[in-house]
């Protein structure tokens, strides 16, 4: 425990971490520092870009094997399961409805991949290896939970809204949406180019990427603080509470999948982080579409504004510790 | 200059909407509408502003010119995309040059 | 379909006094207006584009949707933001879809 | 508040021809006018958006509020410019705060 | 022949290839993925000075000679003239009008600098050395067809197309577009800074440049799959042929200008290049202005979705190991 | 004095230079050559954040002290003294108002964060040290003046003025300023983090910070020169003569209280350039909010179209090459 704690201590006085929040402080304090959209979204695109590539050519290097099979089907479990957890949660802990619930819960199935790439920035400024297909297993585990969760709402007659919309036009736009095809095209093109596709974009690829990512969580900083300032009063204690708990239930199940898979350490942290983290790109824009009387104030507080801080500060390193004890 | 009477339909809506919108409006056989970007707003649904969007879809803004006469289609057509969904409609009247290009 | 009769009040202003004339807008009751880019534009001031602009403040377009009957209260409200300042504020008559929002 | 009657022009153009319009509206002595960007659209020549653009020029709107008696002057001016391109122009009735600056 | 289909095939599997097909698949798969339009010129901005300023550099430390003269020639003759043979083609292989096929014709003429671009890293990677002014050079091959172009619609007395709207203001335009001022006044800042300057920005003007120009060739792709899929029956076999053949007679015209003039073998295949590149940024905004009844689905089409992928992905490796067989 | 001369000269031949040289050119010859707004904010994000960053990480290394508070204290009194020095020179050189006056003074006790980082990187290159706590200073100089400038405003009785409009919220707006915001909340994790953090970012903070900037002063000189251009004949030749004296006042005050403080030559040369630079960010928006009838076009024109070139080409190399020599 105390080895954990010292480690998750460490962590805080990164570069990242103090960004995310310097970006939350500066928001809370109303100042009116922003980073553009288009910096933003460059940003993103080079961050799963990276993410992506060196994946794919750290496949090309180790090899592909059963292993990465079993890890993608254990991810689209987990993504399908713990949105059940989720809501049965939420429904405890908080007076919310159905379809609030289950919208929440889709989040939480899903994946956060800033947490992800954070989290490999936290492994390998640890000097710690993991598999490469990892990206993958986080490409796979994006869209299950929708599943989940619009069954959900279905069984649950919903109450006050109308007929879910879900079509295969939705289907299709949030199994392409444009970080998935990122992330696996640039994993494909690292698995296909391999280290001398590397070499040739290393400097472009690895030097910048940490600093990059503290840019970028400047942003997230600012955008989870702006809409923490809307969002006081939206959420009670209970759903404050979960939005703390869900990570720790989501990790303990992603160390579960990862220990049965036999993953190494530091892919055993990144499943962990996986299944503790919530999405806030593809699930609230497919949500909008799917369940348009769902709260976006809700999920989109519980998900960016709470959780995602607790991940970065608390979660990552305390998983990276956990996995090195229980995986070493 | 000659000029044809005409309406002016704006709609404002989510942009995850915007693609369902325009298709609806090309069905019933509205194949002329610009859009502009949104940089915030407020409404029933609070405040928001592009900069401090997560994921930062926001909304667009879906202008129509059309002649009156096809003024019905349209609007049943765009009201059955944006019913459920934050966001306004607005009809002005209002004329344009080039008729027939309408 | 069913509109009502409703006012467009489109206010182009310097982009430093945007949230001066929002919370302003809000004081008076005025919870829905929509905020467009603006690329340039030329005036009494001379020309501006937003490239050739320092800081790139520029200016935005705020417009907002209201019953006729709040109208005066609006500009008045408008007007004491915008008084001092370059930018220009238009009124137009315009019909809603769903009133009930407005 | 005292509102004076005018006209709201809008031209939607190609961003090329922008500078050819604006200077035909300045030589007619319209000087007051505001660019919109614009995001996409869909016209006589087919769909288009900014982001599937090559050079990504793509179009503008340009609004000018003017009085009524200057219409025709501008529609011309317009229209010289406009006739041979895509782009769609329209008139409304409006009215304007602080005529003195029209 | 072998020899040449093997450096070419090799070429296929370098991330920016492959980046430009990921790029072109996500867009006919109507994924969403999309890159902000101020990246994309952000990056364009980067590419067009970092090319410029190299060249500039290697001019300053080779020397200034009688070549870049004539090199300057020879490319501003390739321009004017290569529009003619275009237009034939098309006139032969199409029913294009002669408005479209003059417009087609000012493309092909003029130049696409990120094929240039691309060009020069495939040689980096391969270490072929090459002449610095060759930047120059494309720069000097922009303007030139559009005057043939003109001149030939004003030939045809143009059918339904009213005056050609071309004024001093337009040449101005033309002249002084963005991307010739970026390039040549970077050049001539290279130049005159030479490799103390270039000791200054190494840094940021070599390393990250591969790495960038994989998201810029990205976009490329989709922007090229997006209008490919708008574009869809606007084109006739014979146009198809067009935007193949087109290509290997420009890079027969370079490859003759280029061995009259005793480029190295380098310098012979960015020459080659160049000639059978199609421009499709300067061109088709001055043929907007010049010729708005000239159709821009088709000469987009033609230049960015059938010369620009075959000039990628055949075109130049084929140059490169042809120059190094003929020039060598 | 020759020695300056030689130092300046040299100067003039840098790569940034030579940018802000190109835009400059580029826009008076009304080229359309332009950087995308988002690209020219993401940008000035960069280089603030890395200047801030550098700035702590050196406080990290080299400790807090006593001198970090008096030049500070230094700093403040120079921000709101210099205004009434630039308000009485425009009194006696122009015919300006007293409302523009002060405004135009008000940008001139402030200061250019990018005339700053020049500097730094001139120093950079000259292997100069320098006070990593002169971005705190920077910081501390942007708001006082602005106190000043109203106050004389408010005396003067203002001709046509209407009451200022000065309120808790514009000076909330002021103090935590984007800009600001970053460049403290940068300085304070490079504090934090100090060496170990700057290893982890070291290649995204130093290495591409020259030719980021190099790009960044092309934007500026795009923007000078169109301001320059649009401006023409707002300025008469006392106003002219009073953009190139302040800055050498300022530059004078500065070196008082850079050499009254024991700054390092480094530091010296900083302290003169913070001194002798004008604002054309912070300042001109917080004018158009408290004094909108003070003519933008006068103060920008100014401050970034004559003091800003002026200390860019000669003034900064002559601070570099003085401080050298006094400080000594
Ligand atoms: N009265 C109005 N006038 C102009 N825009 C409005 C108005 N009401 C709503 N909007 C726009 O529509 C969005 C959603 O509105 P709502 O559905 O009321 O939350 C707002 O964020 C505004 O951008
Ligand atoms: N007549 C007009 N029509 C449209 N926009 C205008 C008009 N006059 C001014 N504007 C806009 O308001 C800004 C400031 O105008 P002014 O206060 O006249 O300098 C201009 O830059 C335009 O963007
Ligand atoms: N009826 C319309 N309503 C609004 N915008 C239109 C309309 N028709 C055309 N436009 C705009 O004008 C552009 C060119 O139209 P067109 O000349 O018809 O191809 C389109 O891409 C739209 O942005
Ligand atoms: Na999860
Ligand atoms: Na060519
Ligand atoms: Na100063």
């Amino acid at each position: 425990m105390t080895q954990i704690l010292t480690i998750a201590g460490q962590n805080l006085l990164t570069p990242m971490i103090l960004c995310f929040c310097l970006g939350l402080i500066a928001a809370l304090a109303r100042s009116e520092l922003t980073i553009p959209e288009a910096m933003a979204k460059a940003m993103s695109i080079y961050l799963l870009f990276a993410i992506g590539f060196k994946g794919g050519v750290s496949v090309a290097e180790h090899g592909f094997d059963a292993q990465l099979i079993a890890a993608l089907l254990a991810g689209v479990a987990l993504s399908f399961l713990l949105p059940f957890a989720a809501f049965a949660m939420l429904r405890i802990l908080t007076g919310m409805s159905a379809l609030d619930a289950a919208a929440v819960a889709a989040h939480y199935g899903s994946i956060s991949i800033v947490t992800f790439v954070t989290a490999t920035s936290v492994l390998s400024g640890q000097g710690i290896e993991s598999e490469g297909y990892m990206v993958a297993v986080a490409a796979a585990m994006e869209a299950p939970a929708i599943v989940s969760a619009l069954w959900l709402v279905a069984r649950a007659g919903t109450g006050g809204a109308k007929e879910i919309r879900m079509d295969a036009r939705l289907w299709h736009e949030i199994l392409l949406n444009g970080s998935i095809v990122l992330l696996i095209g640039a994993f494909v093109i690292g698995a296909v180019t391999g280290a001398p596709g590397m070499a040739r974009i290393e400097s472009f690829i690895i030097s910048p990427f940490q600093g990059v990512l503290c840019l970028f969580l400047l942003d997230m900083g600012l955008v989870a603080g702006r809409g923490l300032r809307g969002a006081r009063g939206i959420l009670g204690p209970g759903a404050l509470a979960f939005g703390i708990l869900m990570p720790i239930v989501g990790a303990a199940a992603g160390a579960a999948a990862g220990l049965a898979l036999g993953l190494s350490p530091g892919g055993l942290a990144l499943m962990m982080t996986l299944a503790a983290s919530a999405s806030y790109i593809a699930v609230p824009a497919a949500m909008r579409v799917a369940l348009p009387e769902a709260n976006p104030a809700i999920y989109l507080t519980l998900s960016l504004g709470v959780t995602f801080p607790f991940n970065l500060a608390i979660g990552i390193p305390s998983y990276v510790a956990i996995a090195q004890i229980i995986g070493g | 200059m000659q000029t044809h009477a005409a309406k002016r339909v704006e709609i404002i809506i989510e942009a995850p909407m915007e693609s369902r919108l325009t298709e609806a409006l090309e069905k019933t056989g509205v194949t002329g509408f610009t859009v502009l970007p949104v940089l915030g707003g407020s409404g029933r649904s609070g405040r928001w502003t592009r900069e401090g969007q997560i994921g930062r879809a926001g909304m667009v803004s879906v202008i129509c010119l059309i002649r009156p006469e096809r003024l019905d289609a349209l609007l049943e057509a765009a009201f059955a995309v944006v019913e459920r969904h934050i966001g306004v409609v607005s009809v002005t009247d209002t004329h344009v040059l080039r008729a027939e290009r309408f």
